[in-house]
């Protein structure tokens, strides 16, 4: 046999895999919190930090900076101001689905009233026009909620 | 809601849980060297492995470099389809993973003329037959596709007369 | 006291896009080889292995024992250490800090991915939080638009400042046969690119590649054996400030900024811009070319353009940035910061060919990843005290 | 080598579903309670190594997870990916460096979030191995059948350690499965994959760790019970099944020659008070006492059958029940250093083994134990 570099050329093979691993993730007593309010009361929640008076959403127990316990929910707006988002408009394979996921979609972080950090969603895509950093934007609800995040359809711009 | 206290932060005990997955799917690179030795099980149904002329040992699958001495100039080698049975386990639960049905086991397999076990499953075998030293043949797929699949299964050779 | 540490010796495959004549271990072993005959040292000599990827691009769990036939980690020590985008700097402190635990004299560092095996968007999404961000979440775009856009806002910089930098890497990169992109562009051309998400346009960011990186540290005593030219470690540092995407500020990136103030500390260093002689900085895009080097001190706040507009940080200039194309040229993710280390230990060390930038004393790598997550390594040709 | 020393401990309870729990809320829970052992703020701490698997968590940079949660912002932190005794190995490395002097290592681990099988299955290589649908519990079995033809190790004997290590919970508040186990229950348990059956499997867990390192100079500060590092190393061994020969396990004699020759330790019966090693199948501790050097090869099965490593014999293995009956994946590793530092600290409260001045502690990476780390305490 001739040695490895003699090789003559040959098919490179590939090996093509489509495992999806199942996960049940815990949303927490925190987080929760914030899904039943929403699913049950169409309320946002926050929570705020005893020390350096933050307010986070969605809550979570431990306020980073200050490494400190937090335990007080504080009820925030169903509009904020849109911080960051981007129009997805390049084909990629949704991990949640292994399918291309539907585009163009636009996502964005908001500053909700009341919070001051910022929180991820989908932003209407009819509002692709008015889309600005800095625009009012405002929760629109699911009729039928289940308790996760998506009991929020979309954020829509306010004039 | 305006605040609560931390007594009765919580509603309850309802717990929630999100059930969800990660489904990405993969293609892995073979390489030249594997792909070799995928298309002679594919094409000519025998099995080859790499032998390394510095520690004088022959690997399978094969290595495009020696993982023990790294030498570079390894030479093909080609093997026999037959080889003795090193370990073996018989599965009592069944998996999606799992590519056979029916009785099938898990083994190590020394190939003739390797240095190392080649780890696949075994078939057409009665239970309690399997043991420790059994000498075992490759069968191999009809439809042969250039993975590890294309054989099928090492089955206990019968013995002759 | 600790024991001194130095690079000796740094292997890279020829980045691609795609290396389908390889699996993963061979890749990792094709960089593993190059260190190792660049350095002398034989695979004996390496006491002990770290290396870092991410999981989910390859799909592969335990990649520290998974890789072991192409790592030469064969009855030897090795650790996986993983940290996103930084994993590539990550994995080079850990390479120094094994070898200045004194427990430990030489030792191999890889970092590598193979970007081509998965859909990387969707592998990179799976980082978002999976039930608060995951569904929305495409990569980490409008977070550096948003960055991008207050620095923008807050000082006039344009897009021309920033299509400016990814010019500089660009050119840079025709120097380096390694890089993986060799794109003769002009400022016209990135301006004119498609728009990802406002100001980012496609030439402003980083391709995805297939590619291996590794190095070799190496004690004092050790070092100064292998080689005439050792790359000394003279400080490391890294700053994780948050862990939501949520809660990040983009006016600033104060992970960057603390972490070279550590390392200046260390090192004793007052005036980076005149004391450091090249820099191999982490740019996912190309405004962090600007900002991040405001953040790193070179110059004020609003000042970066004037610097990069002016050639500073061209490859003749009074710092160069970047002369290996940088990530913009070249991104196997888990990689990434290796090479920048690398890259600046080979300048350091006189080996950069083509590429080197003359008498560099001190050279300086960065990384970035996870949530605005920063590392900054120093090198110098003059042993540490 | 110079010395880290140990100064704070933290674990949860280990259990089948922590449903309410998040993986922050596990590791601020562990990080409090090693901060309160250790008795110092987050402000004492000056670095913080986090352990975690992108796989199990099904998250890539999974450590983004738990920043908040360990207390790092503005520190200087990695992440391992491993098992906890890595963390830890990692976390003593940035100590001796002399960059560090306190040492914050947190792991976590929700094994009931996704689908074991699966999980282990990818750690098999994708061209040759994956697809045969092999998984840590058929691996293992191949390495157990391979380990009892090769010594003449009975089932019976693999399951005398199941029936020890559960009854060793008892004691321990923090484990997952205690229980009275006979052998005959035990070999009458469910086949999994022959001859492994369910009660020679460790359970999947959920669960956290914690484990704060100081410096020589620091830890004198801090305590005046600090449990000393003395011996330290890990080594891999091939990685394909078939490279190996799995009755043997070169890399754990590897690396337990090391940590011995650091600690100085010659006969590890007689100077080695307890251990606590990574049982995630029953056969595995039978193999590992033997390349632990409690025995010779082979010899496993009479070790455990003159009870040599029962609570109250010349050397007990796992009195905290080990990973057999508490399995969060990468934090088991982490438990078997803090059971171990509790031993030395004379803190083990219901387990404690008298007078134990000098403990070993095991874990593994890797399919089939690939890959060891071992550290030897002490507290004086």
């Amino acid at each position: 046999m001739e040695g490895l570099e003699k090789q003559k050329e040959h098919e490179l093979l590939t090996v093509i895999s489509e495992v999806e691993v199942p996960y049940y993730w815990s949303i927490g007593r925190y987080a929760g919190e914030f899904l039943i309010e929403l699913r049950d009361h169409k309320r946002l929640v926050g929570v705020r930090c005893p020390k350096c008076r933050k307010v986070y959403t969605p809550p979570r127990k431990v306020c980073g900076p200050c490494f400190t316990e937090m335990d007080e929910m504080v009820e925030i707006g169903h509009t904020g101001t849109l911080v960051a988002y981007s129009v997805v408009n390049y084909k990629f394979i949704d991990p949640n689905t292994g399918k291309n996921r539907p585009i163009p979609y636009i996502y964005g972080y908001i500053k909700l009233d009341g919070a001051d950090n910022t929180f991820s969603h989908i932003i209407d895509y009819s509002d692709v026009e008015k889309l600005e950093v800095g625009a009012r934007v405002k929760a629109v609800f699911e009729e039928k909620r289940v308790g996760l995040p998506w009991d929020i359809k979309y954020f829509k711009v306010v004039d | 809601m305006a605040k609560s206290s931390s007594s009765n932060v919580f509603h309850g005990t309802e717990e929630l849980v999100y059930s969800g997955k990660i489904s990405v799917p993969y293609t892995w690179s073979v390489g030249e060297t594997g792909s070799r030795f995928f298309l002679e099980i594919r094409d000519n149904k025998k099995i080859f492995g790499t032998h390394c002329p510095m520690c004088n040992r022959t690997f399978v699958p094969p290595r495009k470099v020696c993982p023990r001495c790294f030498e570079k100039g390894m030479e093909w080698r080609e093997l026999g389809d037959e080889g003795i049975l090193m370990t073996y386990t018989i599965p009592h639960y069944h998996e999606d993973i799992h590519p056979m049905n029916d009785l099938f086991a898990f083994g190590i397999i020394k190939l003739d003329g390797a240095d190392t076990g080649f780890t696949h499953l075994l078939g057409e075998f009665q239970r309690g037959e399997l043991r420790t030293g059994l000498r075992v043949r490759a069968v191999f797929r009809d439809q042969r596709k250039g993975n590890i699949l294309d054989i099928k299964y090492f089955k206990p050779i019968k013995q002759q007369n | 006291m600790a024991n001194r540490v130095a690079i000796v010796g740094v292997g890279q495959t020829h980045h691609k896009s795609k290396r389908l004549d390889v699996n993963g271990v061979e890749l990792i072993n094709e960089a593993v080889l190059r260190a190792i005959e660049e350095t002398g040292v034989s695979l004996r000599d390496i006491d002990a292995i770290v290396i870092g990827n991410m999981d989910h691009f390859e799909s592969i769990n335990y990649v520290d024992t998974w890789s072991v036939d192409g790592s030469g980690a064969y009855m030897k020590p090795i650790l996986k250490v993983t940290t996103g985008g930084s994993t590539g700097t990550s994995i080079a402190m850990a390479g120094y800090y094994h070898v200045a635990s004194g427990l430990f004299d030489t030792v191999l560092v890889i970092g590598w991915e193979k970007n081509s095996e998965s859909d990387t968007t969707g592998a990179i999404i799976t980082c978002s939080d999976p039930v608060w961000d995951r569904f929305s979440y495409a990569g980490a775009i409008p977070s550096l638009a948003a960055e991008a856009t207050a620095y923008m806002k807050a000082y006039g910089i344009t897009e021309r400042d920033a299509a400016r930098v990814a010019v500089r890497d660009h050119t840079h990169a025709l120097n380096n046969p390694f890089a993986h992109l060799h794109k003769n562009i002009t400022i016209d051309d990135v301006l004119n690119s498609p728009m990802l998400s406002y100001p980012i346009k496609l030439l402003d960011v980083c391709p995805r590649s297939d590619g291996a990186c590794a190095v070799i540290f190496a004690a004092e005593h050790k070092a100064k054996k292998i080689t005439d030219s050792p790359a000394w470690i003279h400080a490391v540092s890294t700053r994780h400030n948050f862990g939501w995407f949520g809660d990040l500020e983009y006016a600033r990136i104060p992970s960057l900024e603390l972490a070279s103030k550590e390392v200046y500390k260390k090192a004793g260093i007052r005036e980076p811009l005149k004391e450091l002689d090249v820099i191999e900085l982490y740019q996912p895009y190309s405004f962090a070319g600007l900002k991040w080097i405001e953040a790193i001190g070179l110059c004020g706040p609003g000042e970066a353009p004037k610097l990069v507009w002016d050639g500073v940080t061209d490859m003749d200039g009074e710092l160069p940035i970047n002369p290996s194309g940088g990530v913009l040229a070249t991104n196997c993710i888990g990689a990434t910061g290796l090479i920048r280390v690398g890259e600046a230990a080979l300048q350091v060390m006189g080996k950069a060919d083509n590429r080197q930038v003359s008498d560099v004393k001190r050279a300086l790598a960065t990384g970035f990843g996870g949530c605005f997550w920063s590392d900054v390594v120093l090198l110098g040709k003059d042993m540490p005290k | 080598m110079d010395r880290v020393a140990i100064v704070g401990v933290g674990q949860t309870k280990h259990e089948k579903r922590k449903r309410g729990e998040t993986f922050d809320t596990m590791v601020y829970e562990v990080t409090y309670k090693a901060l309160e052992d250790a008795g110092i703020t987050i402000r004492e701490i000056d670095n913080v190594v986090t352990v975690s698997n992108d796989f199990w968590d099904g998250r890539t940079i999974s450590s983004m997870a738990i920043q908040d949660a360990c207390g790092s912002y503005n520190k200087n932190i990695s992440t391992v990916e491993g098992d906890g005794t890595f963390g830890i190995l990692y976390g003593a490395l940035r100590i001796l460096s002399e960059n560090f002097g306190t040492t914050l290592v947190v792991s976590h681990m929700k094994g009931s979030e996704s689908h074991m099988n699966l999980i282990t299955n990818a750690m098999f290589d994708p061209i040759y191995e994956r697809n045969l649908g092999l998984d840590a519990i058929t691996s293992s079995a191949l390495q157990a059948r391979a380990y009892m033809d090769k010594y003449g190790i009975t089932e019976e004997q693999c399951a005398k350690v199941s029936v020890k290590n559960h009854k060793n919970a008892k004691n321990n508040p923090y484990a997952h499965l205690a229980m009275d186990l006979t052998v005959d229950e035990v070999m009458k348990s469910r086949m999994l994959a022959e001859p492994i059956k369910l009660l020679d499997c460790s359970p999947i867990s959920d669960g956290a760790a914690a484990v704060i390192l100081a410096s020589e100079k620091k830890a004198a500060m801090i305590t005046d019970k600090p449990v000393w590092i003395k011996g330290i190393a890990h080594c891999a061994d091939a990685y394909h099944l078939g490279d190996r020969d799995l009755a043997e396990c070169a890399a754990l004699a590897e690396t337990s020659k090391k940590a011995y020759e650091m600690a100085s330790i010659n006969d590890p019966v007689r100077e080695i008070d307890v251990a606590e090693v990574y049982d995630a199948f029953s056969y595995q501790e039978l193999m590992w006492y033997e390349l632990l050097g409690f025995c010779g090869r082979g010899e496993g099965g009479r070790l455990i059958d003159e009870r040599v490593t029962e609570r109250n014999g010349l050397l007990p293995v796992n009195p905290s029940g080990g990973c057999l009956s508490a399995h969060p994946v990468m934090v088991a590793g982490m438990v078997r250093v803090i059971e171990a530092a509790l031993q030395v600290r004379g803190d083990a409260v219901a387990r404690q083994i008298p007078g134990a001045k000098t403990a070993l502690a095991h874990g593994i990476n890797g399919p089939c134990g690939q890959s060891h780390c071992i550290m030897i305490l002490e507290c004086n």
